[in-house]
C-alpha cells in the first residue's frame, strides 16, 4: 500500500514541479532583461562570417535566449515591436514580400533565436539593414522570439494568437502555413 | 395496512424505524464511501467549508493589497503581482466564495426546511461540488504558478483578448468561469426542483419560509444570468485560442459585446449573492424577535421584484462607454427603482423587531450590523445610478466602498449571522456567544474603518485597480486608516475561526431547537440523521414549529431510498420517488469534465476527445437500476 | 447605532476637509461639467442622508422599545399582533416616501444630465486624444493643417472657451478623466467617443486613466492646465514651432545620440531627423510639467532617472532600457532639456 | 415531542409522467438555461450585425441546400418523435423500441447533413466576426443535437437490455420533450444563419 502511494506522491511532486517550471518560464514578466554581456563577443558575428545559403554557423548558444524563447510575454511584446519597427514593411505578416518569408522552415541565415537576433542586429546582404543601436537589445530578443513563433517553432501555449487587426495581415502562428482552407463551394473574393 | 389515523408512534417503533432508515441512508466511513456520498448535508458541509476557505484566501489577498496601498509609491508588491492579486481577489470572492457559499447554505438547508430526506438529483449535487472544487483549485494553482488572471474579475476585452494578454493567464480565468458556472447552474436546478416538488405536505407556496423563497428566486436568477457569462467567456476563449473575432473591432467584432454580456450576468450576480442573504436575515429576525415576519406577502413580492429588476439595469455599469443618452436615463430610473423592494424589506424587518421581543444573540447582532451597513451601501448605490454622478465616481474607490458595503454588509454579515444561527443544527453544538460578540464588534468596527474612507478617496479622485499612487494628492491618510481597518477585520475573522474550532469540540450541546425557531430544519435532531426525518412532517401554518401540533405522515419506504413528491402549488402528496444511492460516477464525471476544461485551455480539440470520458461517466451515472432482462427472466 | 452616526458625521467632516485640497478632486470643480455634477452630489447627499437618518432612527426606536418589551409579558400570539394595522399604514407611507425620494433624485439627475448634453460648444477647440498603453497622445485639431500640432500627456485649455475632445484608443480601453473638469468617458478601440469641457477656473489639474488598462494603469496620468486665453495662445504658438536647434556642444552631441541611437525609432522631434511615431511626441518636452504620463517631473533629475532605467520607474512600459555611457546620458538630457 | 401520524403515503404511485416528476422540472431548468444561451447568442448576432456593413462582409451568404435538407429532415423527425411519445404514454414497449430506433437513425442522418452545413457557410470562423458568430450558432446547436442523439441511442439500447417500467417510460418522454426543444431552437437559428444575410445583404 505504501509503496504505490509513495510512487504516486513522487509522480505528483514531479508533475507539479514540471508545471511550476513551465508556468514560471512561460509566464514570467521580466521587464529588465538580463544585463548586457561585456567583452568582444557581445557584438555577435559580423555579416561576413555568414554566407548566404550556407549552413548556420551562427553565434554560439546565448544564455539570454532561454529567457525570451518560450516566454509568452516576451513573444507578445515582440509581436508589438515587429509592428512598431515596421518589419511588416518588408516581411509582411511573416509571409514575405520584399524580404523573405519568416514563417516557413527555410532560413537563409539560420533559424535559431540567436541567429535571428544576429540577423536583426547585424543586418544581412541584399537589403536587410542593421538595427544595431536602433532597437534596444531586449527588444531585438523579443522580436526574434516572436519571429520564431511565426513558424510554429515555440510551444503552443506561449505562441501568440490572433491580434486585434485586420485578418489579412494576421500571422497565422496557430495555423499550419499550408493553404488548408476547406474548399468552399463558391468562390469568394477576399 | 389499515391503521387508524391519527395515531401516536411508540418509542419501540421509532427506534426500529431509525435503525432501518439509518441503514438505508447512512454514508459509510470508508474512503471510497466518503467520495461517493450523495447526502446533501455532507456535500453541503463540504461546500460551505470550501467556500469559507476561499473567503479566507481572498481575504489574505485583500490584506496584501491594503498593505501595498497603505503608503504611496510602496514597493511591497510589483505591478504585475498586484494586478494578479486584485484579479484573484475579485474572482475568488465573486465566483468561488459568494455564489457557491450561498448555494451551499441552500444545499444544506433547503431539504431540511422542506422536510424531505434528500435534495433532488443528489448525484448532480455531488458532481457540482467536485466541479466547483476542481475549478477553484485549478485557478489557485495557476495563480501560485504565476499564471493567475491579470485583467480583473471583469476581464474587459481587448485587454483580456489574445493581443494584449499573452500566455495562458486569461485562459485559466475564462475556464474557471466555465467550472463555476456549470456547478452553479446544476445546484440552481437542484434547488428549484427540491423547492417546487419536495416540500412537506401542506407547505403551500403561501406557507413557505422566506428563506426558501429567497433561494427559489436566486436559483431562477442563476438560470437566466449565468448563460450570459458562459457565452461571453466561451467567445473570449475562442478568440484567444482559435482566432475568432467576436471582440476584434478590426474584423467587425466589438469590445462592448463583452461588456453587455458580462454585465447582463454581472449585475444579477450581485443580487444572486444578496437575495439568499435576505432569506437568512428573515429567518434570523423572525426567530430572535419571536414574531412572524411583518407583511409576509410584501416580503415575497419584494424578493421577486428584486429578482426581476436585477435584469434591467446592467447598463449602469457602462455609462462611461458613450452609449446613447436617452437609454442611459432609462437605466438611471430602473437602477433607482431597485431601492424600493430593498427599502420595503428593511422596513418590514425593523417593524418585526419593533413589535417583537428580540434577544440580542450573535446572529441578531450580525443582522443589525447588516441593516446599518447595507442601507448605507444601498444609498450610495442610488447615487451611482445617476448618470452624471456615476461619470465622476465610476471606477473610483467610491465604487469600491459602495459594493463592499453592499456585498459585505448585505451578504457577508447575514452569512456570519447564518453561521452562528445554523451552526448548532449542523454540528449539534453552540458557538460561544462571547466570542461571537467580539467577532461581531471587531468586524463591524473594522469594516467601517476600512471601507468608509474609500468613499472619500473616490470623491477626491483615487481610481480603482491602481497598484500604487503618487504622494501629495491627499490620499495618504485615508489609505492608511483603511489599511488599519482591514487588519481589524483579520482579527475578527481569526476569532471566528477560533470560535468554530473550539466549539466543535467543547461547545454546549444544542438540542433540536435551541433558538425556538419555527422552520422545519429545527424539527429534527442536531445534527440531523442521515435520513433527515423519520416521518415526513406535515405543515399547517407558516410557523410550523410554533404551533403545538406536530402532525407527520408515514409510508415512505424505509428499506430503500425514497422521497415524497408533492404538488407544486399546494404541496399535496403526489408520488413517491426513488432517490439515487451513493455513486463514484459523479466524481469520475467531474474529473473527466475537469480534464476536458483544462485540456481545452491548451488545445481546442480537447473539447472533442475530452468529452468521450464524460459520456462514459454520464452513462455509468445514469444507468438505471432496474435489473437486466436476462436476470429477470432467469429469476422467473 | 450611535457609532454609525458618529462615522457619518466624521465622514461628512472628512468630505468637507477634502473638498478644499486636490488637483484631482471631483469636489473641487473648475469647469461647468464638474460643477453640475457636484450639484447632483449635494442633492444626493441631502436626500440619501435624510433617508439614512430616518432608517437608523426607526431601528434605534425599535431596539429601544424592544429592550423594554423584554421585561414585559410574553407575546400572546406570535403570528397576529395588534401592531399590524398601524405598521401596515406606516409601510405604505414609507413606500410612498421612497418613491418620492427616488423621483426627486431621478428628475434632478436627469435635468443635470440634460444640461451636460446641452453644454455650450460655440467656438470650441477640437482636440483628439488617443489612449495608448500607458500614455496619452494629444492632437490639437484645426481646419488649417499648419495650425495642427501634437503633444503628449498634457492638455492646455483656455478658460471660458469650450473644448470638444475626440476620444480614441490605440490598443485597449482607457478612460479619460479629469475630475476637476468633468466626469469620465471611455476610449474604446474601434469607436469614437466625445466629451465636452467648459473649463472656468484657472489652474493645473490632474487627470488619470480610469479604466484598468494593464500593467501600468496606475501610472497613466495627464495634466490639464487651464489658463487665460493669452497664455494659451502663447503656448499654442510655441507648440506650433519645430523644436529649437541644439545650441551648444553637449546638445549637439545629445541630438546625435537621440537620432542615431534607439530614441528616434519611436519618438518624433519636429525639426529634427527623429520621426518615430509609436512613442510620445517629444518636440516640446521641456515645456511640459511631467514625464512618462505623470511618473516623474520634467527636469534634469527626472530625465536622468527615467533614461537610466525606465523599467524601474514604470515596470513593463514600452520605453526600453537603453544602455549608454554617462557622457551620452548627460548629453542626451542636455538636449532634451533644450526642447522647450 | 411524540410524532402524531396523520396519514400514509405508501399507496401513492412510485412513478409518474411529466410535470409531476422532479426530473421534468430539472429538464425544464436545463431547457431554460440552454434557451437563454441561444437567445443571448442570437442577440450577439444582431449586435455584431448592427456594426457591420455589408452583412455578410464577403457578400456571400451560406449556400441553401444543406440547410434546407437539414431543416426539412429535422421537422420530419418530429414524426418518429411524436410516435415514440405516444407509445410511451401508452406504455407500449414494442412501439417505443421502434420509435427510438427510428429516432436514432434520423439523428445520425441529421448529423451527417450538419457536416455539410458547416461546409456550406462560405466563411471560416476566423475570417471575421460574422464568421465567428455564424459558426458559434451552428456549433451550439450541433452540441445539443449530439447530446440528445446520444441520449436517444442509449435509451434505445436500454429498452432492449433492461426491464422497462414507468420511470423508464418517463425518461423516454423527457427525451422526446428535449427533442422538441432541439427542433424549436433550430428554427430561429436557421433563419439567422441562412436567411438574414440574404435579406440584409
Amino acid at each position: 500500500m505504501s509503496s504505490p502511494c509513495r510512487r504516486l506522491e513522487r509522480l505528483a511532486a514531479a508533475a507539479l514541479a514540471a508545471a511550476l517550471l513551465a508556468g514560471c518560464q512561460r509566464e514570467t514578466r521580466d521587464f529588465h532583461g538580463p544585463p548586457p554581456p561585456s567583452g568582444p563577443q557581445a557584438s555577435g558575428v559580423s555579416p561576413s562570417d555568414l554566407a548566404a545559403g550556407g549552413g548556420p554557423i551562427g553565434p554560439p548558444h546565448d544564455p539570454r535566449a532561454a529567457i525570451y524563447e518560450d516566454n509568452a510575454f516576451h513573444i507578445g511584446e515582440g509581436k508589438r515591436y515587429y509592428d512598431w519597427y515596421n518589419c511588416y514593411g518588408c516581411h509582411a505578416a511573416g509571409g514575405g514580400d520584399i524580404g523573405p518569408p519568416l514563417m516557413d522552415d527555410q532560413w537563409i541565415y539560420g533559424g535559431s533565436i540567436e541567429q535571428i537576433h544576429a540577423s536583426i542586429v547585424e543586418g544581412r546582404p541584399n537589403g536587410m539593414p542593421s538595427f544595431r543601436n536602433k532597437i534596444p537589445d531586449d527588444q531585438v530578443w523579443e522580436i526574434a522570439a516572436y519571429i520564431r513563433s511565426m513558424g510554429g517553432n515555440v510551444a503552443k501555449d506561449a505562441a501568440p494568437s490572433r491580434g486585434d487587426e485586420l485578418q489579412s495581415s494576421l500571422a497565422k502562428t496557430q495555423v499550419k502555413p499550408t493553404p488548408a482552407k476547406p474548399a468552399a463551394p463558391t468562390d469568394q473574393p477576399r | 395496512m389499515s391503521a387508524a389515523y391519527p395515531r401516536e408512534v411508540g418509542a419501540k417503533e421509532a427506534e426500529a424505524l431509525h435503525a432501518q432508515l439509518d441503514a438505508t441512508w447512512r454514508t459509510g466511513t470508508g474512503f471510497w464511501d466518503r467520495l461517493a456520498t450523495v447526502d446533501h448535508k455532507i456535500v453541503g458541509r463540504r461546500y460551505i467549508v470550501t467556500g469559507f476557505v476561499f473567503f479566507v484566501l481572498a481575504g489574505i489577498l485583500a490584506v496584501l493589497m491594503r498593505l501595498q496601498l497603505a503608503t504611496p509609491q510602496s514597493g511591497l508588491i510589483s505591478a504585475d503581482r498586484y494586478n494578479q492579486i486584485f484579479s484573484m481577489h475579485g474572482t475568488t470572492m465573486m465566483f468561488l466564495f459568494a455564489v457557491p457559499i450561498m448555494e451551499a447554505m441552500g444545499v444544506y438547508l433547503v431539504p431540511l426546511m422542506c422536510g424531505t430526506r434528500n435534495i433532488a438529483y443528489p448525484r448532480l449535487n455531488a458532481y457540482s461540488y467536485w466541479v466547483y472544487l476542481f475549478g477553484g483549485v485549478m485557478i489557485w494553482v495557476a495563480f501560485l504558478l504565476n499564471v493567475g488572471p491579470e485583467t480583473g474579475w471583469f476581464s474587459y476585452v481587448p485587454l483580456a483578448g489574445p493581443e494584449f494578454s499573452p500566455g495562458k493567464r486569461t485562459d485559466f480565468w475564462a475556464q474557471m468561469i466555465t467550472f463555476t458556472e456549470v456547478s452553479a447552474l446544476a445546484v440552481a436546478a437542484e434547488l428549484i426542483a427540491t423547492i417546487l416538488k419536495q416540500r412537506a405536505p401542506g407547505m403551500t407556496l403561501a406557507r413557505m419560509p422566506l428563506f426558501l423563497w429567497s433561494i427559489l428566486v436566486t436559483s431562477v436568477m442563476i438560470l437566466f444570468a449565468m448563460p450570459a457569462v458562459m457565452l461571453a467567456s466561451s467567445f473570449l476563449i475562442s478568440d484567444r485560442l482559435i482566432g475568432t473575432h467576436f471582440y476584434n473591432p478590426a474584423e467587425g467584432g466589438d469590445p462592448l459585446l463583452w461588456q453587455h454580456l458580462f454585465w447582463f450576468f454581472g449585475h444579477p450576480e450581485v443580487y444572486i449573492i444578496f437575495v439568499p442573504a435576505l432569506g437568512m436575515v428573515s429567518s434570523i429576525v423572525a426567530t430572535f424577535a419571536q414574531r412572524t415576519i411583518f407583511a409576509y406577502p410584501a416580503m415575497v413580492m419584494a424578493l421577486i421584484g428584486n429578482g426581476l429588476l436585477a435584469f434591467g439595469l446592467w447598463v449602469h455599469h457602462m455609462f462611461a462607454t458613450g452609449l446613447p443618452r436617452l437609454g442611459n436615463s432609462f437605466y438611471t430610473s430602473a437602477s433607482m427603482t431597485i431601492a424600493l423592494p430593498a427599502g420595503v424589506q428593511i422596513f418590514c424587518w425593523i417593524a418585526t423587531l419593533w413589535d417583537g421581543k428580540p434577544r440580542f444573540k450573535a446572529p441578531l447582532l450580525f443582522v443589525l450590523g447588516f441593516v446599518v451597513i447595507f442601507v448605507l451601501g444601498g444609498l450610495t448605490g442610488v447615487m451611482l445610478a445617476s448618470v452624471p454622478l456615476d461619470l465622476q465616481l465610476h471606477d473610483t474607490y467610491f465604487v469600491v466602498a459602495h459594493f463592499h458595503y453592499v456585498l459585505i454588509g448585505g451578504a457577508v454579515f447575514p452569512l456570519f449571522g447564518g453561521f452562528y444561527y445554523w451552526f448548532p443544527k449542523i454540528t449539534g453544538r453552540m458557538l460561544s456567544e462571547k466570542a461571537g460578540a467580539w467577532n461581531f464588534w471587531l468586524f463591524f468596527v473594522g469594516f467601517n474603518v476600512a471601507f468608509f474612507p474609500m468613499h472619500i478617496l473616490g470623491l477626491i479622485g483615487m481610481p480603482r485597480r491602481v497598484y500604487t499612487y503618487p504622494a501629495g494628492l491627499g490620499w495618504e491618510l485615508w489609505n492608511r486608516i483603511s489599511t488599519l481597518g482591514g487588519l481589524v477585520i483579520v482579527v475578527s475573522v481569526l476569532i471566528f475561526i477560533g470560535n468554530v474550532t473550539v466549539s466543535l469540540r467543547r461547545g454546549a450541546l444544542a438540542g433540536d431547537n435551541p433558538w425556538d425557531a419555527a422552520t422545519l430544519e429545527w424539527a429534527t435532531t442536531s445534527p440531523p440523521p442521515s435520513y433527515n426525518f423519520a416521518h415526513i412532517p406535515v405543515v399547517t401554518t407558516r410557523e410550523a414549529l410554533w404551533s403545538e401540533d406536530r402532525p407527520v405522515m408515514e409510508g415512505l419506504k424505509s428499506e430503500s431510498r425514497e422521497v415524497l413528491c408533492t404538488s407544486v402549488l399546494d404541496a399535496e402528496p403526489d408520488m413517491r420517488h426513488a432517490s439515487p444511492k451513493p455513486s463514484l460516477w459523479p466524481l469520475f464525471t467531474a474529473l473527466a469534465t475537469s480534464a476536458m476544461f483544462i485540456g481545452s485551455i491548451f488545445h481546442e480539440w480537447a473539447l472533442v476527445w475530452g468529452s468521450l470520458p464524460i459520456v462514459v461517466g454520464l452513462i455509468g451515472w445514469l444507468w438505471p437500476t432496474t435489473p437486466p432482462k436476462r436476470q429477470l427472466e432467469a429469476a422467473t | 447605532m450611535r457609532r454609525a452616526a458618529a462615522w457619518l458625521a466624521m465622514g461628512m467632516a472628512g468630505l468637507a476637509l477634502a473638498a478644499c485640497s486636490g488637483a484631482q478632486d471631483s469636489l473641487n470643480p473648475a469647469g461647468d461639467q464638474a460643477a453640475h455634477t457636484q450639484d447632483v452630489w449635494r442633492l444626493m447627499l441631502i436626500v440619501c442622508g435624510a433617508m439614512y437618518v430616518l432608517v437608523m432612527a426607526f431601528l434605534g426606536w425599535a431596539l429601544w422599545r424592544a429592550r423594554r418589551a423584554l421585561d414585559g409579558p410574553p407575546l400572546e400570539d406570535a403570528v397576529k399582533s395588534s401592531a399590524d394595522a398601524p405598521m401596515r399604514n406606516a409601510l405604505v407611507g414609507w413606500t410612498a416616501l421612497i418613491i418620492l425620494g427616488l423621483g426627486v433624485l431621478a428628475v434632478g439627475s436627469f435635468l443635470v444630465d440634460r444640461s451636460l448634453a446641452r453644454a455650450d460648444t460655440k467656438d470650441a477647440l477640437h482636440i483628439k486624444i488617443t489612449g495608448n498603453q500607458w500614455w496619452w497622445q494629444v492632437e490639437y485639431q484645426d481646419p488649417d493643417p499648419s495650425r495642427q500640432f501634437t503633444t503628449a500627456n498634457e492638455l492646455h485649455l483656455p478658460a471660458n472657451r469650450p473644448a470638444i475632445l475626440e476620444l480614441a484608443a490605440q490598443d485597449v480601453i482607457h478612460s479619460f478623466w479629469i475630475p476637476n473638469l468633468a466626469g469620465k468617458e471611455d476610449l474604446i478601440p474601434g469607436r469614437t467617443n466625445w466629451l465636452t469641457l467648459n473649463p472656468r477656473r484657472i489652474g493645473v489639474y490632474r487627470g488619470q486613466c480610469a479604466e484598468f488598462c494593464g500593467l501600468q494603469h496606475a501610472q497613466m496620468a495627464l495634466d490639464a492646465t487651464v489658463e487665460d486665453p493669452q497664455a494659451f495662445e502663447a503656448w499654442r504658438q510655441a507648440q506650433l514651432k519645430p523644436a529649437p536647434p541644439p545650441s551648444n556642444d553637449a546638445q549637439v552631441r545629445g541630438q546625435g545620440v537621440f537620432i542615431n541611437g534607439a530614441c528616434g525609432s519611436c519618438h518624433e522631434i519636429a525639426g529634427s531627423d527623429a520621426h518615430g511615431r509609436t512613442g510620445p511626441d517629444l518636440t516640446h518636452l521641456a515645456s511640459r510639467r511631467k514625464l512618462a504620463a505623470g511618473a516623474l517631473p520634467v527636469g534634469r533629475d527626472g530625465l536622468i532617472a527615467w533614461l537610466h532605467d525606465p523599467q524601474a520607474i514604470k515596470p513593463g512600459n514600452h520605453m526600453p532600457l537603453v544602455h549608454m555611457s554617462d557622457q551620452d546620458l548627460n548629453d542626451l538630457v542636455a538636449y532634451l532639456q533644450s526642447l522647450s | 415531542m411524540k410524532a402524531r401520524v396523520v396519514g400514509d403515503v405508501s399507496m401513492l404511485p412510485d412513478g409518474a409522467f411529466g410535470s409531476r416528476t422532479p426530473i421534468w422540472w430539472g429538464l425544464i431548468c436545463f431547457i431554460l438555461i440552454e434557451g437563454g444561451g441561444f437567445a443571448l447568442a442570437c442577440g450577439a448576432y444582431f449586435f455584431l450585425m448592427s456594426h457591420t456593413e455589408p452583412w455578410p462582409p464577403s457578400r456571400f451568404p451560406p449556400d441553401l441546400p444543406a440547410g434546407i435538407a437539414f431543416t426539412a429532415l429535422l421537422l420530419l423527425s418530429e414524426i418518429p418523435n411524436v410516435f415514440t411519445k405516444r407509445a410511451e404514454k401508452a406504455q407500449d414497449e414494442r412501439a417505443t423500441q421502434l420509435g427510438l430506433i427510428a429516432a436514432s437513425f434520423v439523428g445520425a442522418l441529421l448529423l451527417a447533413i450538419r457536416w455539410f452545413e458547416f461546409h456550406s457557410l462560405n466563411v471560416r470562423w476566423d475570417d471575421n466576426a460574422y464568421g465567428s458568430i455564424v459558426w458559434a450558432l451552428l456549433f451550439l446547436h450541433t452540441v445539443h443535437l449530439i447530446t440528445d442523439w446520444a441520449d436517444t441511442v442509449v435509451l434505445a439500447v436500454f429498452t432492449f437490455t433492461h426491464e422497462v417500467d414507468t420511470n423508464r417510460f418517463s425518461d423516454v418522454a423527457d427525451n422526446s420533450l428535449y427533442w422538441h426543444f432541439v427542433v424549436i431552437a433550430w428554427l430561429p437559428i436557421y433563419a439567422l444563419i441562412y436567411w438574414v444575410p440574404r435579406l440584409a445583404g
